[in-house]
């Protein structure tokens, strides 16, 4: 009950351009993921999971889909009167138009919020890392420490990007004594997660300032001069979990592929900290007579009578008899006809692939055929 | 203070289901697991649901409490309402001493105050065990328009079955003009599902009377209808067809679970406009590992299948490890099924362990019975028509 | 039940001009009203009672305080996973910076969640109405009418306009004959209220259509042209009841002092058609020693010790000894201190009148004190 | 399938409170409403709510009916969640009959299988029908800290009372040496309150040795705590400070109302820091008509006065028209109070009406009493200390 005090707040703002047509409506967060959640799944059932129950989600555009997604915070028992899901759009007003200019611009926008909440600490966080984590283990760091700001960080190799992301030094004590944003080749092996945890205060604080000095990116332009120039104590805390990152349409890929391992699926989707996500009320999927399933993940509501062969399988895709799929990721309610064959591909909802048609993908650079498309 | 609604329905859901055997050694009938996703009772409560009812009333008495932290608040059906909803009903103490309930009747007799709270036009008498899609709003505008004091839906069974049924006799206007339990010789083979619509205020006054009536078995069936007939009220039957079943036996359960696996289903649970809801385990999705063989079976969420799967019904989270196969079976939430077990037309329920290389039921004959949380040791045998407890 | 089949959908973006400070940061939909409530809650609590399940709110700019007021439909038994409460923002999309030019572009827009819905009808209103209706009877009407579409107007002289508004002629059989748009002298006393009941199919493709020729707003645009062109029968439903329409300063002031009078009241707040609001869970109002409160309405959290005459005070209103308070709103969580003087005023939530103070204005043109002044 | 909770709380709500005499006729006490907006329940359902305790099971059996529909989903309280939230928990029937809870003991021991649902490591036990504000948190913090079996919650109360209550004996370390019930010569005026936090494994242990123990009372306060004692258990006193009171009585009830007209109120529950929620009615802000007279009182939502009220607390809806007056009073919802009618020093329950001209209740004496829905016609009178009943 201690994380009771901890605000939770996303910012689901990131740059998407790397997702090509999979985010032209969708923001990160609501990418489908794992044959039946969302990106923004993971972090909010870990929120919840962990005790708290106030999060606040900050959006940014193209935040229909995330929005219905999230609805009324129920499927993750955030639909109270008090605390609860908070959907935070850019407001317009008579003055503002809305879209926020970064992450800074729009925690500024939302003090009202933050304010109003009764907890006194936040964990502030992107959307487009997958992990499933206790935070309580990070809070009693981060209470323990006196440190001002606590960063989760992690030493997966799979995390780090060339001329892309932060990387920390964090000495014996566990405090963060340099930063750098975007090397061309980090020179840390410890790289920013950017998680925060901080008192609400502090960070209403930092904000401001930052807000007042023209910055607009609370992690790039923030808190790295923080410990330069101001000498707060910023303290990392290390994730050895499973934890992989949404930023381009390889890395999208590769995470579903990985999930299909028992090893990884297991890691993320755990008993004592389940992940929630919006029910569909789906009958189960049928696996007909011609069925040939190997090495797959297939959620609810499909329909199969062809070969299927290390996939994953959104909720109410069908699979006529005759079909061979291989190495792709099949999205809600897509339809693949008689003798079609399908290597290395991501369908996005919807899809429809007409008898006999033959899409062949390299591995390392998925075709990705639109939503509502039918080929 | 509440609002007045329209139609309330009350749900028997008392029944303790002693034909099922172990299979209700621990639960009440209602909240049997059925294919695949549900359990019994997500068939009426989503019936309500669908057909705009928001107020339910659950009667219980028998082990309720799976099936009352399977109901919770109410969310899966969309009833958990502030002005409506979903509540359990379990007999109570009234002034100084408690009274069980003694037959469906007396159940709702003794919740006539709660129903009253909502002063009802109509209320729906439905029963909690039979798998089934009905339009009960449809049942109520043909009440209304017929006029009846109530309305009993029937569905037409084999004449050589008509014996095991409740019949009712009707004239050219679908009026019933006699109702025969169990008949030797039936004029009609228009069975009563145990569906019944009442115009309240009518209700309540036979409730009252049976309920002064000494020796009365206080039942639906026995009392309350013979009595309305006896006194000439406004009886009529309202036709339904489709699918229909009371799981009533260990036999029927199965059998209803492989009719699932017919294509196309006879009852269909992919149709987008009459959803069948259910609590969600909240688990990934199911997994097919290489090697693995399944065909002509449903899996859902949470399973993971290593070994052979066929004409079956997997419930979440059941494990079939390597060199294990499952044929014709129906294997309920959680159960493992270990390396080189077979089981075979079987119903395994939830949590039970087969272990290593034991074998469960036969090709023929009756059905195999593994009870909840029991584990079957490696090696080890259990026959067909056996019911293996803890 | 048979509203089950009917979709509720508001349209907030009503010009607000005339409000003044009052809508500077809030849509007329959430304006405070008659102690409790906001206006928007006549209207969705009218759909629910009439047994419609899924309801639309259609937001344009200043959404916040609406949004935060809805909720997650809860208040309103609408938080299913089936149908509810579904908020509508302009949505911001790489190329789209939201922003509706009309009802017609925000219908367009929402196209995905009128298809999506299972309800055939749709049940279409403007927010700045304050009525409490039973749609069954209109329905009904509708049903047995065979007409197109049918529209709610009033004979309420109060709300008619000049130079303003949507006048009918409806003939013997019901049916409108003539539509006058914005009339210098109005010729029919029929005014429109902009409620409109009509299939969900026939409502996509008007607005299909108006959008492809450049309209921007679906009463005035698109109606008047349906009888006139395209021959369409278009039905008038009579509304015979109490009802304001909330476009200005002043008529904001009049319903608010009209609703202190039991009989518009108890027309307004029927048992068997109650006005759900978002609970504050306040205690009782307290009245002290001192209290003189004469034909006022007061909400919960109160605490009086002054006089009040002829008011209408909001949620955790305080007044103090000595303070004489006469035909004033005074709003939520506002302070009037010692022997504070104040007539004809609105004063919006958590002003605050030191103690003393003297603001009596004409009854014609009350004085309106923004939110958190202190004065 | 459960998540696992750290604690969860257990509230006895099965009470009859006879001395609250026609008050409790057709209802349980916990439901008695208090305070111009609140039923008793709200108090301890609150603070669980604001304590951060997300699983309530509050146990029945007398007239739940109010009560069960009162709780609902439990959405007044933020407990309509689908993993934990409240569950009302009457008497059921397990295998062949079914048995009444015979003690404050039994009804949790009849639960056990509820509780270990929830896999809790503790388990916090309260009475329903207490009005205060605690943060069980902080017990809760303090029960780990000092590594207790069961902390008692204890407050210090006046010496000439201590013979009235369950006192607890403590060494310098809070730890609870001896335990008396009415002690005619208390060694400490530390009553408890009947808040324990329990240590799961632990209560659940003394729980089924309490069960075999043929003649028990089965209750926490003659059984399960002296057998504690007796064995040497480690069981801790926890200080409350605060306003807490028992409203077992007409005159207690009473007085707990008059209670809130002081300023400042001896129990705030202006604070907006920790809220007592309660389900809310619904209804427009109060009228206070012209002439009317309106001071030092406490009114809500709904209530409409022409007349004149003074030092009472009215409930949502209740109505005093021309002519009438209320003095040192509690009107409960929707009572009404006709022209020219005095009520003074009374409780007038639920929907009664006091007719044009009736007198209920003297200035001095004790208080009178009109029940649910009575009609005190016009003119009559009811006297000091008479409780009117049908």
């Amino acid at each position: 009950m201690a994380m009771k005090n901890v605000l939770g707040m996303i910012y689901t703002g990131e740059k998407d351009s790397f997702l090509r047509e999979l985010t032209l409506l969708r923001a990160i967060a609501a990418m489908p993921v794992a044959g039946r959640y969302r990106v923004i799944d993971f972090l909010v059932s870990s929120m919840v999971n962990s005790g708290i129950k106030n999060v606040g989600v900050i959006m940014q555009k193209n935040y229909h889909s995330l929005m219905d997604h999230l609805g009324s915070g129920k499927e993750w028992d955030l639909h109270g009167k008090n605390d609860g899901l908070y959907i935070l759009p850019p407001f317009l007003t008579r003055e503002n138009v809305g879209v926020y200019s970064g992450s800074l611009d729009a925690i500024h926008s939302n003090f009202g919020y933050l304010r109003r909440s009764r907890q006194e600490y936040v964990l502030l966080c992107n959307s487009l890392i997958v992990f499933n984590a206790d935070f309580n283990d990070m809070y009693d760091v981060y209470r323990r420490s006196g440190a001002d700001v606590t960063i989760m960080y992690t030493k997966n190799p799979g995390m780090r990007r060339p001329e892309y992301g932060i990387y920390f030094d964090v000495n014996a004590e566990g405090l963060i004594t340099d930063v750098e944003i975007d090397p061309t080749r980090p020179r840390y092996e410890n790289t920013c997660m950017e998680v925060f945890l901080l008192r609400k205060d502090l960070l209403i604080d930092l904000v401001d300032r930052g807000s007042a000095h023209g910055y607009h990116d609370l992690t790039r332009d923030v808190f790295q001069r923080m410990i330069r120039d101001a000498g707060m104590h910023m303290a990392g805390y290390e994730y050895k979990d499973v934890c992989y990152r949404m930023d381009s349409v390889q890395s999208y890929f590769k995470f579903n592929m990985d999930v299909i391992n028992p090893v990884i699926r297991h890691a993320l989707f755990r008993e004592d900290q389940p992940v929630y996500t919006k029910v569909r009320d789906e009958m189960s999927a049928h696996h007909l007579e011609n069925a040939r399933v190997s090495e797959s993940i297939v959620a609810d509501g499909c329909i199969i009578d062809g070969e299927v062969d290390h996939c994953v399988l959104f909720r109410g895709v069908n699979i006529a008899r005759g079909a061979r799929v291989k190495n792709c990721i099949i999205m809600q309610d897509s339809r693949i006809e008689e003798d079609v064959v399908l290597e290395n591909c991501i369908l996005d909802k919807q899809a429809i692939i007409k008898k006999g048609g033959k899409l062949i993908g390299p591995q390392s650079y998925p075709i990705v055929i639109s939503k509502n498309m039918t080929i | 203070m509440l609002r007045k609604k329209e139609c309330i329905a009350m749900l028997l859901a008392g029944g303790q289901g002693s034909r099922l055997g172990i299979l209700t050694a621990n639960m009440a009938k209602p909240a049997i697991p059925y294919g695949g996703k549900y359990r019994i009772i997500d068939f009426p409560l989503s019936n309500c649901a669908n057909s705009g009812i928001d107020v339910v009333g659950v009667l219980t008495q028998y082990q309720p409490l799976e099936l009352n932290a399977y109901i919770g608040s109410g969310s899966p059906w969309d009833l958990d309402l502030a002005h409506g909803g979903v509540y359990v009903l379990p007999p109570y103490v009234k002034g100084k001493q408690g009274e069980w309930y003694s037959g469906t009747a007396n159940a709702i007799y003794q919740n006539i105050a709660f129903i009253e709270q909502f002063n009802p036009e109509y209320v729906a008498i439905l029963s909690g065990d039979h798998i089934y899609k009905m339009d009960y709003n449809a049942m109520l505008r043909y009440h209304i328009d017929i006029g009846a004091d109530v309305t009993i839906a029937v569905r037409e069974v084999p004449w050589e079955e008509t014996s095991r049924f409740g019949i009712m006799n009707t004239d050219e206007n679908n009026a019933i003009i006699e109702f025969e339990e169990k008949p030797a010789k039936a004029k009609s083979n228009k069975a009563s599902m145990g569906v019944y619509m009442f115009t309240w205020d009518k209700l309540r006054k036979y409730l009252q009377e049976d309920a002064e009536t000494h020796g009365s078995s206080n039942d639906f069936g026995k009392n309350i209808i013979p009595n309305m007939l006896a006194d000439k009220q406004k009886l009529y039957a309202f036709d339904f067809e489709g699918y229909w079943k009371d799981v009533g036996t260990i036999e029927s359960l199965w059998e209803a679970n492989m009719d699932l696996l017919h294509m196309p289903m006879p009852i269909d649970l992919y149709d987008k406009k009459w959803r069948i809801y259910g609590r969600n385990p909240g688990v990934a999705p199911h997994y097919i590992a290489a090697g693995a063989v399944a065909k002509s079976c449903l899996i859902t969420e949470g399973c993971e299948v290593y070994g052979r799967v066929e004409h079956s019904v997997l419930f979440a989270g059941v494990q079939v490890l390597e060199g294990a196969s499952v044929i014709d079976s129906v294997v309920m939430p959680r159960a493992l099924i270990e390396r080189g077990a077979t089981v075979v037309r079987a119903i395994i329920a939830e949590d039970a362990v087969i272990g290593t290389g034991a074998k469960v039921g036969e090709a023929t004959g009756s059905i195999a019975v593994v009870g909840q949380g029991v584990r079957v040791m490696a090696g080890d045998v259990v026959k067909a028509g056996e019911q293996r407890a803890q």
